[in-house]
């Protein structure tokens, strides 16, 4: 269905405190995992608005991971709680969408678990595959073929990934 | 004149990733973990008659020391009674790596010769290929005809005593389905476990 | 100098925008006055070719209501775009998509097998399905196709500002009517409507608790609704806080929640996504069961935060494993 | 309460006392115990020793067969049948490949096994599932003042005790201790008897023997219960040759479901004790009343 | 602050560090700047050997000062790690610290790939999405946050005094909380310490009446920390101080309600002597406790259990009045800047490996148990006898008791090996009898170790390598009559040896204390998988934890022996005092905010911050956040239905930038 070399794309939000840092001792111990994820810094896992999480899938990426510290743990006492609360309605949301529900992972890691990063990473990396890709950027140029040139002049068209307007340079990229 | 045993080992007996072979069998991977701390021999009831206590075959096995390993009498010494199993802090399963070296051996026909152990094995192994079960008595006496027939005197009060007590059996127990059971352990070996594999290859 | 041509369309809409234009009730005739309506199909009659003939922005402005659902929709907002010096995106489907962007969650084979096919309104003989072209005696009719996805006005054409609303209100309307006859305009790309959040002028804002966490959620028609409290502090869905103002929290006033239908602020990309965050995030319970037992009271999370804004969030639509096959193939 | 039976082949043979003993008290408890159907042999360490993807097929077939039966439990008095059937049903969950070669073995043979099948010892069976209190009840002839040393040898409590403690078992004692026995504290209850080495390396196999039944005596203890039909074997068969090494062990050796049948008032006769070399004293005639 | 940015300008400066090989051994340093040379508003893109360097720094500094920069991005190593060498480096070149943004591609990239071109193709990924992002940079303050000047050490072990006592002798205040009656630790407990031998209580005693007597410190003994609130500088700790039904302040310590107790015998077990004697309910942990203050144990009291009792010891204490059973425990609430966890370790329970007999055989004891018999002030008065009284001939230590084992703990605690040759000359010198030592490896590298091992050897202790397989009673043997046999494999000598003896001495090993996951949460740190608290970095910040303000001292961070105890201690108070003398500490600007003219009042963010920072104004009816409170989560910004709240540092345009540039395909 897709070409053969295509590799599941993860953004990850990390919360500074422990999945981040936890991030930090697995490279420091020197442990491997799959190159599919990027990890984007955030002090708490709780400012993990639900828009990015959209965005990163609008955006072409396949699977999304949040890591924060476990219940009780929170460096600011209750954000990850919050996490938790909006991660749950979101599920049923983007179920609704159609998206499937290991494209969006919520894990709780703490400063110390640097060998449950790796485990987690690899372990969605394995489940996406069979998934197969969103490319919901791609996609979405796909259906638009229908309607006629002159589309999406406006910057904020929800068709594109956020900011995709300003994003022309990328062609040099691609 | 007096024989001085010269005991140096030379690395042209090692077999380099033999110690690696045995320790990608199932249950055989904490070996690397070893810190030779002798608990297995102390523990183990037999090690006072093994030429290399159980700490021992565990360092030669890693060190590639094959052909050492495959004929001493230490891996056939092991009664399997799991002892240094449960005992050992670094959670190796001693005794599995016992029956993975004895399985080499058999396969590679280097063990102790006219060493009984080994040959029981292969006694008992072609009994129950043939029959689906053991009958003790005959096994036994195969065993001494094959072995040690020295034995059979030293324990022919044994015999009386078995027959007085009605558990001297002669008559061959078996199985309905043999052939069902020999077509089930003669079945491909393509997908044996590595040990074997590794052999066919 | 002759009156400025304004011209009113309607394209996927369900003729609100149209009724919101006469609830300017007297003051139309002061628009009359100082504009010069060139077209306006639903009043009176009109040809495409009336548009067709103009030099290119010959007309000031278009007031265009609907979504962007068919190719004729499409043709007209194109030709209307070419012909107008701004074109102005008029009531929620033009702005966001509106209510018939809900169709986004069904491709259109669905849509159309359901509607032609499995309906159970549908007597047995009338299973046929509408074609592009039929012929009847040496005629030939065509029928406009039907667009795999709604879409609001500006994913198709440039759109100069927008008028938001389920329908515009009568102000709104009259003052972006001002603004565009007194030249006072706005950077391109507004939206003609306050940028704070309907609680800003909500009159139940007092009543709303500092403190206020959620219990559990219900939908207006599971309880008596206190017709002074803070929707919200009843533990109904209310869009308010997510949803520009501009309305005069009318619905509100009705005892009724916002439902969103002047979309986000501009500072919002996806206003459902948003309104999921700020709920969630005050629900009382601190366990992974006790949350989902309070969140049942949202069963459809995404009829709720995106009821017109659907082809304007940030998914847009559908994603189902089944639609990613279909454009593949297209 | 019904369980499969895997009698294994030492209860056919050298340790039919085993059998005949079982059945009674079992049956006495109303425990019923059904021979699993063309059962084969366990493979023992034997066939370990010689080829482990044969030796699991071997075992996985009693699994298959066990599973087949509806009756999950499978219970099989033979320490070594006991182990060889837990490892197998280990390997087989732990070890994918395994698992795949098995299962493909089995197939040959129109077989399966989905990994249901719990592999359980008679001990466990009576204190766990049956009762003390229930077997208490069924005691008519206590065996006050026999001094009993409980003897659990190695394969049943290691290395997947599953029911017991694997350096201190006790199942034994308390049930012993129920029968009205008194339990002497006998630290080599896990030791090892020396298996079959006592037959291929008897030098080696009869010294463990030796110590085990030397401090039975020591401990003052007038008997030796045993669960295993091989450890019966070597404490009770070699007493000419270990008295002729290193001096006389005089003590008995029984399997505890003898002992039990002799509480339950079963006849000696018919719980195979006149199958012992070294013969058990009769105990004291019960005492006469109706 | 001086900034040179000249707006709508932007001009970044792009730098990719190789860190040696860590990074150019596995990512493409050259490709990736290349890559980002192509980028709209890049001015310059280099790569270099060290950027943390002082050469590496200086490059920024030119090229900010030549190319007029307003943007700065460094891909390195985490930004935990050099974040703040950059900024400085970047305001030292003249332009404002936060126009800056860091790419870890070391720990998160080279460290955790082999394949170059995926680790490439990643790197140049989050290079690209920190360009995006810093565009979205502005210039910002840092906040500076008074620190209060008193420090809160927990446990008064040797490591918490080191502790306070240094911070004290420094005119610091300091409260010392301890949960026991008694500081002292398990220091307070041994006879002699190695490798020097001099004796325990000598030099441990006169700190611990140092405490007492000095003015600085506020020691409150039999008291547990209840609650910790705040952050650095600003820490608000609630103490709880469990009834001793003594007035400390009345008590002088003379011990006459002791003797007058209605119990004539000490009757339960002594802590202090780990059960080897007997105290009553009313008693003072041990001769040299501090405080000098006796206490009662409510749970043997018959006055506290029934109600019913002459009270002799009242009348002991006569007008002194200091018994006081009407005692209630009291919750004290204190401000400090600063605290020094020392929480200790717990031993491990020998009964947990019953091959060695511990509780089944008498004579065979803990090394802390013998510690007790050796010290001449113990329940033996310093005579090493078994249980029946007699002296042992021949005693036995099995080392790693607890250690080195997978089935119960892991690591080598450390100390056993030296602990174990120090008791056993002890035992040799005081009864002269045989002693063997079954070890695994000896590990003896501190100072003076390695000497003392030698000393044991000269004194006559036989070492075998061998772990213990087994302790019986069974003998083979006429000298093994009656006494306890080992089974071992003398590993050197190759052979199996059983071993009779009179004694056997299990050196047990240390691990975390019962309650460490509860005292981690309280003070907000992490622990490692063992259990024991987690240090910020195990070279650069020992000391430190996550948490900032926020130290740990001694064995609660894991094994280790008096001289390394004491050493952290100091450095734990030295980190504390560097803190307090600068007075304040400078916090990332990172703080929320709320544009007033957006905000609609909805009041949705105001329940959520867990430090009420943000509070709604009574005029304008908006919500309004103070800087000083908010700790920079971001969770009210995530919450805020109309984009109205703002979080500096983490903008939403720089995220959505950074989402869109990592899922640019390189």
């Amino acid at each position: 269905m897709h070409d053969a070399n295509w590799e599941p794309r993860i953004v990850a939000f990390f919360c500074n405190w422990c999945t981040y840092t936890a991030a930090d001792l697995a490279g420091v111990s020197r442990l491997k995992y799959a190159p599919n994820v990027r990890i984007v810094r955030l002090m708490c896992s709780g400012r993990v608005d639900p828009q990015f999480i959209l965005a990163a899938l609008a955006g072409d990426a396949d699977g999304v991971l949040i890591g924060g510290c476990h219940i009780g743990d929170c460096h600011y006492v209750e954000g990850n709680l919050k996490t938790l609360r909006r991660f749950q309605l979101l599920k049923r949301m983007l179920a609704e969408f159609g998206i499937e529900d290991q494209r969006v992972r919520l894990e709780w890691i703490s400063a110390s678990e640097g060998d449950k990063v790796r485990s987690v990473i690899n372990d969605m990396v394995e489940k996406l595959r069979p998934l197969g890709p969103l490319a919901l950027r791609q996609r979405s140029k796909a259906w638009d073929k229908e309607v006629a040139p002159g589309r999406n002049v406006s910057g904020e068209g929800a068709l594109v990934a956020p900011g995709d307007a300003k994003s022309e340079p990328e062609a040099a990229h691609v | 004149m007096i024989q001085v045993p010269r005991t140096v080992k030379y690395e042209a007996e090692r077999v380099k990733g033999f110690g690696r072979e045995i320790m990608s069998t199932p249950g055989c991977e904490q070996l690397v973990r070893c810190i030779q701390c002798g608990t297995c021999s102390g523990t183990c009831p037999l090690s006072v008659y093994m030429e290399h206590s159980p700490r021992q075959i565990m360092a030669l096995v890693r060190a590639d020391f094959k052909d050492e390993v495959l004929r001493s009498r230490s891996i056939w010494l092991c009664a399997s009674c799991y002892a240094c199993t449960v005992e050992c802090p670094r959670e190796i399963r001693i005794t599995d790596i016992m029956y993975a070296l004895k399985q080499r051996a058999i396969l590679e026909e280097i063990y102790p010769k006219r060493f009984p152990i080994p040959i029981l094995a292969k006694e008992f192994f072609k009994m129950v290929h043939s029959k689906g079960r053991i009958t003790e008595t005959l096994l036994v006496m195969r065993l001494f005809l094959k072995a040690n027939w020295r034995a059979v005197l030293s324990s022919w009060r044994q015999g009386i005593g078995l027959i007085r007590t009605g558990r001297f059996v002669l008559r061959h127990e078996r199985i309905e389905h043999r052939e069902q059971l020999a077509r089930m352990l003669d079945s491909d070996l393509h997908d044996a476990p590595p040990t074997t594999r590794k052999e066919a290859a | 100098m002759s009156k400025p041509k304004i011209a009113f369309y309607w394209c996927a809409a369900c003729g609100g925008c149209e009724e919101a234009v006469v609830d300017l009730a007297e003051d139309i005739l002061g628009v009359i006055e100082a504009i010069d309506i060139v077209f306006w199909p639903v009043a009176m009659d009109f040809k495409k070719s009336d548009i067709a003939t103009l030099p290119d922005k010959a007309l000031f402005a278009t007031l265009l209501n609907g979504a962007i659902r068919t190719s004729e929709q499409e043709e007209m907002a194109r030709l209307l775009r070419q012909k107008s010096q701004y074109l102005i995106a008029y009531g929620a489907c033009a702005c966001m998509g509106g209510v018939p962007g809900l169709a986004n969650q069904f491709s259109r084979e669905q849509l159309l097998r359901f509607v032609y096919e499995e309906a159970p309104t549908l007597g047995d003989d009338g299973k046929a399905r509408p074609q592009l072209e039929s012929g009847n005696n040496s005629h030939t009719l065509e029928l406009p196709r039907l667009h795999e996805a709604v879409r609001a006005l500006d994913q198709v054409v440039r759109v100069d500002y927008y008028i938001p609303g389920c329908p515009p209100t009568p102000n709104l309307t009259k003052e972006a009517l001002a603004a565009l006859l007194s030249g006072k305009l706005p950077p391109i790309g507004t939206v003609l409507a306050p940028d704070t959040a309907l609680c800003d002028e909500c009159p139940r804002r007092a009543s709303k608790p500092l403190d206020l966490s959620f219990a559990e959620f219900k939908r207006p028609h599971e309880t008596l609704l206190d017709s002074e409290k803070c929707l919200l502090a009843q533990g109904i869905v209310c869009c308010g806080p997510a949803t520009r103002g501009g309305c005069g929290a009318l619905c509100v006033s009705g005892n009724m929640p916002c439902s969103g239908c002047f979309g986000p602020t501009s500072r919002v990309r996806d206003q459902g996504a948003k309104l999921l965050s700020s709920l969630c995030a005050n629900v009382a319970a601190k366990d992974e069961p006790g949350i989902n037992r309070a969140l049942d009271g949202i069963p459809d999370p995404l009829g709720t935060f995106y009821r017109y804004g659907l082809p304007h969030s940030m998914l847009s639509r559908n994603v189902s494993p089944a639609a990613r096959a279909e454009t593949l193939s297209s | 309460m019904k369980y499969a039976y895997f009698p294994g082949c030492s209860l056919k043979g050298l340790g039919r006392a085993y059998e005949e003993s079982l059945l009674p008290v079992m049956e006495r408890l109303g425990v019923e115990l059904v021979e699993l159907d063309d059962w084969n042999c366990c493979g023992a360490t034997a066939y370990m020793s010689v080829d482990e993807r044969k030796a699991c097929i071997l075992a996985a077939r009693n699994l298959a067969i066990a599973e087949k039966t509806g009756t999950y439990d499978l219970v099989t008095p033979c320490s070594a049948c006991y182990l060889v059937l837990n490892k197998t049903k280990h390997y087989l969950a732990d070890s994918p490949e395994i698992n795949a070669s098995v299962q493909r073995a089995l197939g040959a043979a129109g077989l399966r096994y989905g990994g249901n099948t719990l592999v359980r010892h008679p001990l466990d069976i009576l204190v766990n599932d049956v009762g003390l209190d229930v077997i208490r009840e069924k005691v008519v002839r206590p065996l006050k003042g026999l001094k009993v040393a409980p003897y659990y040898g190695c394969q049943v409590v290691r290395p997947y005790a599953t029911f017991d403690d694997a350096w201190n078992p006790t199942t034994m004692d308390r049930l012993l201790t129920t029968l009205g026995a008194e339990v002497v504290p006998y630290p080599l209850k896990t030791k090892c008897c020396g298996g079959s080495l006592t037959g291929t390396l008897p030098e080696t196999g009869l010294r463990l023997t030796y110590i085990l039944l030397k401090e039975a005596v020591r401990r003052g203890a007038d008997v030796i219960a045993t669960i295993c039909p091989l450890c019966q074997f070597n404490l009770d068969a070699y007493h000419d040759q270990l008295t002729r090494q290193w001096g006389p062990v005089p003590i008995p050796t029984v399997y505890f479901t003898q002992l039990m049948g002799l509480a339950f008032g079963l006849p000696e006769s018919q719980l195979g004790l006149n199958r012992n070399f070294v013969r058990m004293k009769p105990l004291p005639a019960l005492p006469a009343k109706a | 602050m001086k900034t040179n940015i000249v707006n709508g300008d932007i001009r970044i400066g792009f730098y990719i560090c190789h860190c040696g090989h860590n990074i150019a051994g596995v990512v493409d340093c050259v490709a990736v700047a290349r890559d980002i040379e192509r980028m709209p508003g890049v001015v310059v893109s280099r790569d270099y050997k060290y950027m943390c360097s002082d050469p590496g720094q200086e490059l920024i500094r030119e090229d900010i000062r030549e190319l007029g920069l307003n943007r700065v991005v460094v891909a390195s190593c985490s930004p935990l790690l050099h974040e703040q060498t950059f900024r400085n480096a970047v305001e030292s070149g003249g332009l404002n610290r936060y126009f800056f943004q860091m790419v870890n591609i070391r720990e998160h990239d080279s460290w955790v790939h082999t394949d170059r071109a995926e680790a490439t193709k990643k790197a140049i990924e989050l290079a690209r999405a920190a360009v995006k992002r810093v565009r979205f940079h502005s210039a910002l303050e840092t906040v500076r946050v008074p620190i209060h000047p008193d420090v809160l050490v927990v446990g008064g072990g040797i490591a918490g005094i080191h502790a306070a006592l240094t911070l004290a002798n420094a005119g610091k205040k300091v409260f010392l909380v301890e949960r026991d009656p008694s500081i002292g630790g398990h220091m307070a407990k041994f006879d002699k310490t190695f490798p020097t031998l001099d004796c325990a209580a000598c030099i441990l005693t006169p700190k611990m009446s140092a405490v007492r007597a000095n003015k600085n410190i506020k020691l409150w003994t039999y008291s547990e920390v209840a609650k910790v609130e705040g952050y650095v500088g600003n820490y608000t700790v609630t103490v709880r101080r469990k009834p001793r039904y003594v007035n400390e302040d009345l008590c002088v310590g003379c011990q006459e309600c002791i003797e007058a107790c209605v119990f004539k015998e000490g009757k339960y077990p002594d802590e202090f002597n780990v059960g080897l004697s007997k105290r009553k309910p009313i008693y003072i942990p041990f001769p040299q406790a501090v405080p000098q203050v006796v206490v009662i144990d409510p749970e043997r009291c018959l006055q506290l259990k029934s109600g019913r009792c002459k009270k002799t010891c009242i009348e002991a204490c006569a007008d002194r009045h200091a018994i006081d059973f009407t005692q209630k425990e009291e919750l004290v609430e204190i401000k400090v800047g600063n605290i020094i966890v020392a929480t200790g370790f717990k031993l491990f329970d020998a009964k947990r490996i019953p091959q060695y007999g511990y509780g089944l055989y008498p004579n065979v004891v803990t090394s802390i148990e013998l510690e007790r018999l050796v010290t001449s002030s113990g329940p033996t008065g310093g005579e090493v006898v078994m249980r029946d009284g007699r002296t042992p001939q021949s005693v036995a230590f099995i080392l790693c008791v607890g250690s080195r084992d997978f089935r119960t703990n892991r690591w080598c605690s450390r100390t056993c090996c030296m602990h174990s040759m120090k008791l056993a000359q002890l035992v040799r010198e005081h009864t002269g009898a045989d002693v063997t030592a079954f070890y695994l490896d000896i590990r003896a590298p501190g100072k003076g170790c390695e000497e003392f091992y030698d000393k044991s050897l000269k004194d006559g202790i036989q070492f075998v390598r061998g772990r213990v397989a087994e302790v019986t009673d069974w003998a083979l043997t006429p000298e093994e009559e009656g006494k306890l046999v080992i089974r071992a494999e003398d590993t050197l000598a190759g052979v199996v040896r059983r071993i009779p003896v009179d004694m056997i001495v299990l050196a047990v090993g240390m691990e975390p204390q019962a309650d460490a996951q509860a005292v981690r949460r309280l003070f907000n740190m992490s622990c490692g998988t063992e259990g024991w608290f987690l240090e910020k970095h195990p070279k650069l910040a020992p000391v430190s934890t996550f948490t900032d303000g926020v130290f740990i001292a001694g064995c609660c961070q894991g094994p280790k022996d008096i001289p390394d105890s004491i050493a952290q201690a100091g450095a734990a108070a030295a980190e504390a005092m560097a803190l307090i003398d600068r007075g304040y500490i400078e916090q990332e600007p990172n703080t929320a905010y709320v544009a007033e003219e957006d905000c609609s009042g909805c009041k949705s963010c105001l329940p959520l911050c867990p430090y009420t920072a943000i509070s709604l104004d009574g005029a304008t009816q908006k919500a309004r956040i103070n800087a000083t409170l908010c700790k920079g989560c971001g969770t009210c910004v995530a919450a805020c239905p109309s984009g109205s709240i703002h979080q500096h540092l983490f903008e939403d345009d720089e995220i959505f930038s950074e989402i869109e540039g990592v899922l640019t395909h390189a």
